[in-house]
């Protein structure tokens, strides 16, 4: 058993052994299923910190090999874990902060009666995603993928009582199967292409100069849409605000923290590819962009508290994607760093207002809540979230702006816009809340839940001290750590230091700005609900006039029109028409023996005809 | 005169043939089989004339004997059907066939 | 032992014991079933003595002098004779029932059977033109006879008629033809004929022709042949069940023998003339009975038009024979021994069913009999199964030999229209297992149980499975493989 | 020459006469033309000195199997209402007609063409009663007891259908 | 290994004869069924992978034409073998406390029997034989047990499958009777017949008679408007071997005779196959969106992943052989476990109608991880085995060709437009009048889907030890395409 083992298995085992216990023993006490539940995350987040460490001081790559996969032809697929650097910073936070959603999910689910279900659920979310990060070939990688949308659905879905829950547990699903379809074609493209045998990245990235320059094109863009599905970019999105259906620790977890951004960690791994296709390069910063811009916008109409965030990470995943899009790599993975602190700090927040205050969602009847220690906590998410020095999002949004300054300037406007809508729109939220002129009062957050945030603000706060800029005499300690094939850019210092000061100014003034508007007014009940960046830009909407109702009427045409009306139709119709032939014969056969004689005679004559016409050459 | 004979045959043959799907009267009917087999043998007795060999005079025999015994069952045929429908047109003897 | 003794035993016991028989019935130590049992041994000493003669290949004129070589005995009617007597012996056992309900079976009824039975032998070793038109009619006017038995009923004496009068009228054809072979070759012997053939040029040819076409066209009549085949509807409805069996099965058995025997040496060398006519025949004859046999309501008609689309079959095989000649020929041995089984087994039941009643058995008639009763619906289920040509069935490896030999032939295209007639056959033949399986029954009636027939009718069954998967695996039963052997013993004593 | 005349006035009286029985209205009109039809076939037999044909003709058919017919049709005393009102007798008399001819054509086409005729020259024993018997018994001894039992086969036919009901 | 085939024949004779309770009816079908099932996992075992057909037997049965009882196994048909001994006693387990008709049982045993006879045959007759055998216990099965308009289906799926069978005998008997005219002497070999030389026109339209049986068994485009009336009409125990079994077969066949015997005509047709198939695919993965009967919409989806599986084998690869043969496995499975299910469902609340039903999660836990868990198989998540043959069915696809990669990739998606929507009607929601007091899964019904679900997890987990015995026989054939190419 090797660490990797262990740390991969202990999810898995405690899901089943949890699962076994809500099936076998419905009274099975509550704490049973926590301490389970813990002890599983809890020891991969101990190994997967033990791993990191390995990795970033040791510069070892752990390596365990489990069984073959498939063996077909040349389709040789290995069951092979393997941690090196990136993994590894996968594993440094994806772990850990899975753990401390565990408990502060002990706290938040206290009580349901699904309780032994959502654990179940949860551990497996941490195997699928720990699969998905230690797989050393893409298919084990699709494999984790697939699996962590799949939990997804279920836990989206977690309150199935309410159809609709289901629902946009389906929506999430089928989006990130369009997404998926355009992975899974990608691969198998790839493996195509690939002479060698074998099928681990290592190979990939060996056989990639052999491609076909067109070829390497499609496939990159293929893989993008499976990051676009994933990780909710345009047009692939539509999922993820609804999304929020599920429990707020999953919304913390899966749709802030880990899962959405494996597809920046997909695209992060392929860098060698995507180095050779400058294309999608561009095209990835560009989705990456307009999608960051897009959700921000949305985000400031948005009422729903965690829809706000939901969208916020959208754009979040956005910033990620134009980092990625400029081939800086490790700073879009720092940026997914710190991202997940912040963005799982803000959802925890957000659910404990909400299991404080009577699962209340809308930010405006929520107004005026009386919380300090939530208040604190999520102002300094927010702060983070909105790269106010020196919060760690500050260290790692910087650099994505400094590379997009030193690549492209168009990309660099519209993320410097982003950023500011998202100082508007984070603050908006945060003011409504809490600085209002009514007041509200909830129960008090249970320890459980307070706890887990508690870790997660000092590395909000700190985590960016990890990638330091040479600026700040830092020496990029990650990027250096990761050692990805990150494109060299430069930016003189003093024109970082202008871009840093100006970033950071024209936030503060957002946020007087703000401040101003909805702190203690009522301009949030002004708002109109109805216009086009409340409802989406109508997105939704399109996508069930183009997509759904297309669907839905091809279903009808097909199965009536075409398979029962048409050929059945003519099935039944030639039956019909023989059995009308049939009747019709019927009556020559009409007891008259005369007739019988005349036909007689008629076979006859027409033999005789027949006869004499074929011996006509003899006569 | 063979081929006369023959043709004769063929002739009243045909007669035989048109009379029996004409008509209605199942006696004209049973007359017209009659007249079949008489231009068989009307044949047959001009081959045997042509062979002068009996053989065939043997045959013709056989088939007068052959109509006999048809007589004999068309006689009882008449009998019963006449019992039964008091009628002798055929196109009443419908009730097989067709659809009920 | 196949010697002349065994070649007049046959005809001489038929023809003795029907007079016995008819005198017998005379007497008043005379009851039915004497006159019963005493038909059937008889049929089954027949049976036996002539199932001795089969599966070697021999000729025997049959006492060449005095009867001036117009009947031969050989392997090929040995073959057919067991093969119709034992039909005729089924059919009289499955009848037990039929007979002992029925008043109008009278032992007239048993000696016009044997008499019948008699014709058939003779039409069989018949190598006379002549001679066999008298057996032909002796048969025939027998059967007529045997339809109109049930003078009282209305559609008896309108079937009689019919078969009567269309009978004469095609028999008239036959003479036709006979005379006009006869003026050209002056003689009828069939070995005359043949040299005569063999010998001469087309143009001498023209009048043989003309009057083997006309033969063909009386024989095409007694197999019901569209379109000389309208009566058998109509006959087959009003003649009482047993004898319905006895005509669809047994009779063809014994025409397909003349037919066979008299193209097989004769005729054979006009055959590319003849194949567009037969495959004619044989397409209009499956179309014409596939559409006939869909619209039916009571199921003994249903049978009857099947009747005529089984003889599409044989017209398949027939049209084969030029090119194919031997399977094409055990095709149609085999076929004819599958149908008259199969074909018996159904008649037999719907006559075990209608307890001896004119009734005509519906479709809805058989409802619910499943339930009733189990093994009656199990043995009529596997004999249309038969007659549909399923698998497991007698009378699939049947249409199996036949298209086969179609397809030998190079009629292909033969063997795709068989196969969509078939296909055409399932409709109608599982609307009677539908009806028997999957409707409920009215009330349910008691059936009094005769043992004898049902015994017959499982061991039919029996028979008619056993020669859809017999094999010779189990070396101690003939299997299909024997079956296969005996035909070509039967064809081999042809001289072809 | 002599003989192509009878031939050809019997053939005539044949020929209009039997067409003359097929289209009668009553059966008795009929069966009295029949008769004449028979009996001009008879004359045919003498004409080519089938002298026991001539006979046997004359017997059985015009003798017997016709007055069997004359007798049904008075036994059953049909009157003329029981007789089947014919409207269109006479198209189907014409369409049979014309849709037969092309059998009778090619028939006789045939036999002009074909060579059958051997003009075997006759002795006198010709069509005798010996002569017919001789070759009856010497070669067609198996049709004719054959015929015997066809003829049984007939009768007891004819009595079990004519019987009254038991 | 006749003992397969015949075991089943035999206990349903017996059964058919010997009068006694249902329950030992159904103690005796259980014990035969496993009876066989230990007998084809002892085939299982001893399969020797590199050899390719193997555990022949061989008897002469009609032997003027050459026919013989001739079967065996190789990795193709050991699939169908396998699914075959192993859903039937699940059916019996799962359904034990239903279906108090002794007529069901034994159908069910001749339909056994007659499966794995056309799966083992090696002679065409014989094959043919078992293949028509089977329809008939299934006609009764329909007419007898089944629902709505069961008499009029039950006949109308005959005719169309018997329709299929009769083409495919006159092309059978066109082969033989060619064999008969290169070589003297009849045969219905597989071996001897794929040596025969047909001209084009003519294999074409032989491989057209085989193709119309195919298709109509499996069924492909358009000749499928029986399925879905007959699936709703039919009762569990056929809808299961129609699904999951004959369907199978009907693709198996493909592989088994048409690339035997007609590998250059295969090649030529199988473009159009291919269309057909991706159409199919779509086709009936749309059609399915919109159904409300539970039983027709699986149906609809069989076909769909039917079509698929003509797809895999027609790319003709060895991704694609092995892919489909995986998937015949894969989907026997999955689908066999919902339709039993369906069954389980139908006794407790007699309804299939989706909008009938709601929330039974909430009252059956366990029924409800169950159903999803094989309706997610369906959709080929990963970790079900329907993942790993999808995957290799895409790989094929995008071997032969990258646009037929992309439509065939599709499947990822088609089943999902309708499989998620039918699980939150049907599984979630609230309860209704109808579901509140659904009981959740008995431990007989557990018995009979925990095996299933176990299967296809393994075969999803560790596909290499499943489909090392397919592959090597895949191998002969992709490589005999290769060959076929360089003519």
């Amino acid at each position: 058993m090797s660490t990797l083992t262990i740390l991969l298995f202990a999810p898995l085992l405690s899901a089943f052994l949890i699962f076994l216990i809500t099936v076998l023993y419905s009274q099975t006490k509550q704490y049973v299923y926590t301490f389970l539940a813990l002890m599983g995350s809890g020891l991969s987040a101990l190994l997967a910190l033990y791993v990191s460490y390995y990795s970033y001081f040791e510069k070892q790559v752990l390596v365990t090999h489990l069984f073959t996969w498939l063996n077909i032809g040349d389709f040789l697929i290995e069951v092979t874990l393997k941690a090196d650097a990136l993994s590894s910073f996968m594993l440094l936070f994806v772990a850990p902060v899975s753990f401390l959603i565990h408990v502060y999910a002990t706290g938040y689910m206290n009580n349901d009666k699904s309780y032994g279900r959502f654990f179940a659920y949860f551990n497996l979310f941490v195997f699928f995603m720990l699969l998905l990060v230690l797989a050393d070939n893409p298919i084990v990688m699709f494999i984790g993928w697939e699996g962590v949308g799949l939990v997804s659905y279920a836990l989206i879905g977690f309150y199935y009582e309410d159809v609709k829950n289901t629902y946009a547990g389906n929506k999430a699903f089928i989006v990130n199967r369009v997404g998926d379809f355009g992975f899974l074609s990608a691969l198998m493209l790839l493996f195509l292409s690939i002479p060698l045998g074998g099928f681990s990245f290592d190979n990939i990235f060996l056989g990639l100069w052999l491609i076909d320059s067109h070829r390497l094109t499609l496939i990159a863009f293929l893989l993008f849409v499976g990051a676009m599905g994933k990780s909710a970019q345009i047009p692939l999105f539509v999922w993820l605000p609804d999304a929020m259906a599920g429990p707020t620790p999953v919304s913390a977890l899966i749709h802030a923290a880990t899962m959405v951004t494996a597809g920046v960690y997909m695209v992060a791994r392929f860098a060698p590819l995507y180095n050779m296709t400058p294309d999608i390069l561009l095209l990835i910063a560009y989705v990456g962009a307009f999608s960051a811009l897009f959700a921000a916008i949305i985000a400031t109409r948005q009422y729903d508290i965690k829809k706000i965030l939901a969208y916020s990470t959208m754009s979040q995943l956005g910033f990620m994607f134009m980092a990625l899009g400029v081939g800086a790599y490790s700073t879009a993975l720092f940026h997914m760093f710190t991202h997940a602190f912040f963005k799982a700090l803000l959802f925890m927040a957000a659910g404990a207002i909400i299991v404080a205050y009577h699962h209340k969602q809308d930010i405006r009847e929520l107004r005026g809540i009386r919380a300090s220690g939530l208040f604190i906590l999520m102002l300094i998410a927010t702060l983070t979230i909105t790269a106010i020095p020196p919060f760690s999002a500050f260290f790692s949004k910087d650099a994505i702006m400094s590379a997009l300054y030193a690549g492209h300037i168009e990309i660099f406007a519209i993320a410097f816009v982003t950023s500011l809508l998202t100082a508007f729109y984070m603050f908006r939220m945060l003011f409504v809340l809490f600085f209002s002129k009514s007041e509200q009062r909830g129960q008090p957050t249970r320890k459980s839940m307070l706890y887990p945030m508690t870790p997660l603000t000092v590395l909000c706060i700190f985590a960016g001290l990890l990638n330091v800029p040479e600026i700040f005499s830092g020496n990029l300690s990650v990027s250096h750590w990761l050692h990805l094939a990150d494109q060299s850019f430069f930016v003189p210092h003093t024109q970082e230091m202008l871009l840093m000061s100006l970033n950071t100014f024209f936030t503060l003034a957002v946020i007087v700005y703000t401040y101003k508007k909805y702190a203690y007014t009522d301009a949030i009940e002004f708002e109109k609900s109805d216009g086009m960046i409340a409802n989406k830009f109508y997105i939704d909407a399109l996508y069930t006039k183009t997509v759904v109702t297309v669907l839905e009427k091809l279903s009808y045409f097909f199965d009536k029109k075409i398979s029962q009306l048409l050929i059945d139709g003519t099935i039944n119709s030639m039956a019909l028409v023989y059995l009308k032939v049939g009747n019709l014969f019927a009556r020559a056969e009409n007891g008259n023996v005369r007739f019988y004689a005349l036909y007689m005679l008629i076979g006859l004559v027409s033999g005789f005809v027949y006869l004499y016409w074929s011996l006509r050459s003899f006569l | 005169m063979l081929k006369g004979y023959m043709i004769l045959s063929i002739i009243l043959f045909s007669i035989g043939i048109v009379g029996l799907i004409s008509r209605r009267n199942i006696i004209v009917m049973y007359m017209s089989i009659e007249l079949l087999l008489n231009a068989v043998n009307l044949s047959l007795i001009a081959i045997s004339a042509d062979l002068a060999d009996s053989s065939a005079q043997v045959m013709s025999l056989i088939i007068i004997a052959i109509a006999a015994s048809e007589a004999a069952l068309f006689m009882s045929l008449f009998v019963v059907l006449f019992r039964n429908r008091a009628s002798l047109d055929v196109n009443l003897f419908t009730i097989l066939g067709g659809k009920e | 032992m196949s010697n002349e003794f065994i070649a007049l035993a046959v005809p001489a016991i038929l023809l003795f014991s029907a007079i016995f028989t008819l005198l017998f019935g005379f007497s008043v130590h005379y009851t039915k079933s004497r006159g019963y049992f005493i038909t059937l041994g008889t049929l089954f000493i027949t049976f036996l003595i002539s199932a001795n003669g089969i599966g070697e290949t021999f000729t025997l004129p049959v006492l060449p002098h005095i009867f001036n070589s117009m009947v031969v005995y050989d392997a090929f009617s040995a073959t057919f004779i067991s093969l119709f007597l034992l039909g005729g012996f089924l059919t009289l056992a499955i009848a037990k029932s039929f007979v002992d309900n029925t008043c109008f079976f009278t032992h007239e009824s048993f000696v016009l059977l044997l008499f019948s039975l008699f014709g058939m032998v003779i039409l069989t070793m018949a190598n006379e033109l002549l001679t066999a038109f008298i057996a032909l009619e002796i048969a025939s006017m027998s059967v007529y006879i045997l339809v109109g038995l049930n003078r009282n009923s209305l559609r008896a004496s309108e079937a009689f008629f019919k078969y009567l009068l269309l009978g004469s009228f095609a028999a008239s054809f036959y003479l036709l033809g006979m005379v006009l072979i006869y003026a050209s070759v002056k003689s009828t012997n069939l070995a005359v004929i043949a040299h005569y053939i063999l010998s001469t040029n087309l143009k001498a040819q023209l009048l043989v022709i003309a009057g083997s076409m006309l033969i063909m066209i009386t024989i095409m009549f007694k197999i019901a042949a569209v379109p000389f085949g309208a009566w058998v509807l109509d006959v087959y409805e009003g003649a009482s069940f047993p004898i319905t069996a006895y005509m669809a099965g047994v009779f063809k058995i014994a025409i397909f023998a003349f037919i066979l025997r008299i193209f097989l040496q004769n005729f054979i060398a006009y055959e590319s003339l003849y194949d567009p006519l037969i495959i004619g025949g044989a397409m209009v004859t499956l179309i014409a009975g596939s559409l006939l046999a869909v619209t039916q309501n009571s199921v003994k008609k249903m049978l009857a038009a099947s009747s005529v689309v089984h003889s599409g079959y044989l017209l398949i095989a027939f049209a084969s024979i030029g090119e194919a000649t031997y399977s094409a020929t055990s095709a149609i041995i085999f076929y004819l021994f599958a149908y008259f089984l199969s074909a018996i087994g159904a008649f037999g039941v719907l006559s075990y069913i209608s307890k001896g009643s004119d009734k005509q058995i519906n479709y809805d008639d058989l409802n619910g009999l499943a339930k009733s009763r189990p093994i009656i619906a199990a043995s009529f289920t596997i004999f249309i199964l038969s007659l549909a040509g399923f698998p497991s069935t007698i009378g699939f490896i049947a249409k199996f030999y036949i298209f086969t030999s179609a397809i030998e032939a190079g009629y292909a295209i033969l063997a795709f229209f068989g196969a969509l007639a078939a296909c055409v056959s399932i409709y109608y033949y599982f609307k009677v297992i539908g009806h028997l399986y999957f409707k409920e029954s009215g009330p349910v009636e008691s059936l009094s149980g005769e043992k004898f027939s049902l015994i017959f009718i499982v061991i039919t069954a029996i028979v008619v499975l056993w020669g859809g998967v017999g094999t010779s695996l189990l070396y101690d039963l003939p299997g299909i493989n024997a079956l296969n052997d005996l035909s070509r013993y039967a064809i081999g004593s042809l001289s072809l | 020459m002599q003989n192509e005349i009878l031939f050809a006035i019997l053939e005539l009286i044949s020929i209009i006469s039997s067409v003359v029985m097929i289209s009668a209205h009553r059966p008795i009109d009929s069966a009295l033309s029949f008769i004449v039809t028979l009996i001009s076939i008879a004359a045919l037999f003498a004409l080519v000195n089938a002298t026991f044909l001539f006979v046997v003709q004359i017997i059985i058919y015009a003798g017997a199997i016709l007055s069997l017919i004359l007798f049904i049709i008075m036994f059953l005393n049909i009157k003329d209402e029981n007789l089947p009102d014919e409207k269109y007798k006479n198209r189907w008399l014409l369409g049979t007609s014309i849709i037969i001819t092309p059998f009778s054509l090619i028939l006789i086409d045939l036999i002009l063409r074909s060579d059958i005729a051997v003009h075997a020259l006759r002795d006198e024993k010709f069509g005798t009663i010996k002569d017919v018997g001789a070759t009856l018994f010497s070669q067609w001894v198996l049709p004719f007891e054959l015929v015997s039992i066809l003829l049984l086969v007939a009768l007891i036919g004819a009595v079990t259908l004519s019987k009254k009901e038991a | 290994m006749s003992l397969l085939i015949f075991l089943p024949f035999i206990t349903a004779i017996f059964l058919f004869i010997v009068k006694m309770p249902i329950n030992a009816v159904k103690s005796i079908y259980v014990v035969s069924t496993l009876c066989v099932a230990s007998m084809a996992i002892y085939l299982y075992v001893h399969f020797d992978p590199n050899a390719s057909m193997q555990f022949i037997e061989n008897h002469s049965w009609i032997s003027q034409y050459g026919i013989n009882y001739s079967i065996g196994v190789d990795g193709v048909s050991l699939g169908i073998v396998m699914m075959n001994a192993l859903l039937m006693p699940l059916i019996a387990i799962g359904l034990y406390k239903q279906r108090d008709k002794k007529g069901y049982w034994i159908h069910l045993l001749f339909v056994q029997g007659g499966i794995m006879g056309a799966a083992l045959s090696l002679d065409l007759m014989l094959f043919y034989l078992f293949w028509e055998v089977m329809l008939l216990p299934i006609f009764f099965m329909i007419g007898l047990y089944g629902y709505g308009k069961s008499n009029f289906v039950a006949i109308k799926f005959n005719i169309y499958t018997i329709f299929g069978s009769l083409m495919m005998l006159v092309a059978i008997l066109y082969l033989a009777v060619s064999y008969k005219e290169q070589f003297g002497f009849y045969s219905f070999a597989l071996d001897d017949l794929k040596n025969l030389k047909l001209t084009t026109i003519e294999s074409l339209l032989v491989f057209s008679g085989f193709m119309m049986a195919f298709a109509i068994k499996i069924p492909i485009f358009p000749f499928h408007t029986w399925l879905s009336d007959t699936y709703r009409s039919a009762p569990t125990g056929i809808v299961i071997v129609m699904s999951s079994l004959m369907a199978k077969l009907g693709a198996y066949a493909i592989w088994r005779f048409l690339f035997t015997l007609f590998d250059k005509t295969s090649h030529q047709l199988a473009p159009y196959f291919i269309g057909i198939g991706l159409f199919g695919l779509i086709f009936f993965g749309i059609s399915a969106m919109n159904q409300t009967h539970l039983k027709r919409m699986f149906a609809l989806s069989s076909a769909s992943h039917l079509s698929l599986i003509v797809v895999g084998f027609f790319v003709y690869d060895i991704y694609g052989l092995v892919g489909s043969s995986y998937l015949i496995i894969s989907h026997a499975l999955s689908s066999a476990a919902l339709f039993l299910m369906l069954a389980m469902m139908y006794e407790r609340v007699q309804t299939y109608t989706i909008d009938t039903l709601g929330g039974i999660a909430k009252v059956a836990p366990v029924f409800a991880l169950f159903f999803a868990f094989f309706a997610l198989s369906i959709v080929g998540v990963p970790l079900t085995s329907g993942f790993v043959a999808e995957v290799l069915i895409i790989l094929g696809a995008f071997e032969y060709n990258i646009y037929i990669g992309f439509l065939a990739a599709t499947t990822v998606l088609i089943a999902m437009l309708f499989m998620f929507k039918m699980i939150s009607a049907v599984l979630y929601g609230d309860t209704n009048e109808r579901t509140k007091n659904f009981q959740d899964l008995r431990a007989h019904e557990l018995m009979a889907l925990i095996p299933l679900a176990l299967l296809i997890l393994a075969m999803g987990i560790f596909p290499n030890y499943f489909i090392k015995n397919i592959e090597p026989t895949a191998k002969t054939f992709a490589s005999n395409k290769e060959v076929s190419h360089h003519e």
